[in-house]
């Protein structure tokens, strides 16, 4: 289990690489990786969107990405679990998270990433202000259901 | 007792600061820091309250060296 | 929308890092992107599995992933979809398969993912035959639900 | 009319061949092409059956070049 929060650009699948080359690749009990990259667009809400700046609180984030991370272990039977988030200001098109699963069944890693980034929308404290086309800033004020046109 | 408040995002441009610390005495709620903190403030409706880094009621009572944070709705991922 | 079949071990996140490459990685309206890896384990059902042989109908097989792939598509909003099968000899800790849908919502892509991997096992013709510890060769009946211990 | 039946995997190895090109007359169901060509065995349990790659039930007419596909229970992914 590991959380990561960077203030740089990643890419996801260097971070994957790097992450299962230190044990995981050599685990012979993984039958599904289950994958979510969140990723920047340059629409929110009819506008038009330059960037964001994303804000967290160092410590508390962390500590509630950590319970996430365990509460999925706990529901499921898992092999690791892993989050990386953005912070900082953030282009379209830049990953803002990542969250991977390793488990030997494939139920299991779906639902416990699934699990996992709804809590993370939920719970984890992290913040979007939004640089509109127009030059104007907005907070959003929360987040969606994951939906298209909802 | 003193306790340290925090606020983020847009609740702490609100209020103009991102920090607190107050001297308080006798037992009180997170609700009654951010009484102390913005008397002249109502609580925001959707804010969020923390205490020591975990989320709390906004009766939780606090203690002496709490570090007690509010925020809006989060909005990662 | 994409299917392909391979003989020879791949890199899942090689093939992502290709896929997006044509296009993808150009466009600002991502917002979401769920994969599936499924890899193989050494063991099955209580046994120990030292390698399979993955045998599928050419034809029929591309046949029914594009249909699965165009289903999706009719169900969510999706930007795109991709489906990575390998056939022939395996061995514990390749990739099987892969399962990658672009979306501009989370909701969509996870659905989405999940709805083609499910679909994928239980409708494109692809079997399984297992060399076991002990010498033996078998065919796995049938796939499970995906959870632990079912 | 002429058909090719086709068996895969586990099927295709207690039939023992993988192919078989039949010459029918007058009309048949997918069931009918399943006991011309295997006169001596009953359809299997769970079988599936394909006409021209896609899935059929059993009672499905056949037409002069039809690929007709019987196999196992698909184990893939």
């Amino acid at each position: 289990m590991a959380v990561t929060i960077c203030t740089n650009p990643f890419n996801p699948y260097e971070v994957l690489q790097a992450y299962e080359a230190t044990y995981l690749h050599a685990l012979r009990t993984i039958g599904a990786t289950s994958l979510f990259i969140g990723t920047m667009r340059d629409f929110n809400e009819g506008d038009g969107v330059k960037g964001m700046t994303l804000e967290y609180y160092p410590g508390m984030t962390e500590k509630q990405l950590d319970k996430i991370l365990l509460d999925a272990q706990n529901q499921w039977t898992l092999i690791d679990s892993l989050v990386v988030h953005r912070v900082g200001d953030i282009f379209p098109k830049e990953p803002i998270v990542l969250v991977a699963v390793w488990s030997s069944h494939r139920g299991d890693a779906f639902d416990a990433c699934r699990f996992i980034m709804e809590a993370l929308k939920s719970k984890a404290p992290f913040w979007k202000k939004e640089l509109l086309l127009n030059e104007q800033e907005r907070w959003v004020a929360k987040n969606s259901n994951g939906y298209q046109s909802t | 007792m003193s306790i340290k408040v925090r606020y983020f995002a847009s609740l702490k441009e609100s209020i103009g600061r991102s920090e607190d610390e107050l001297i308080l005495t006798g037992p009180l709620t997170v609700y009654g820091v951010w009484q102390q903190a913005n008397p002249d403030k109502d609580k925001p409706i959707q804010a969020l309250a923390a205490v020591n880094m975990d989320y709390v009621d906004w009766n939780c009572p606090v203690s002496d060296g709490d570090e007690v944070a509010f925020f809006p709705p989060v909005t990662g991922g």
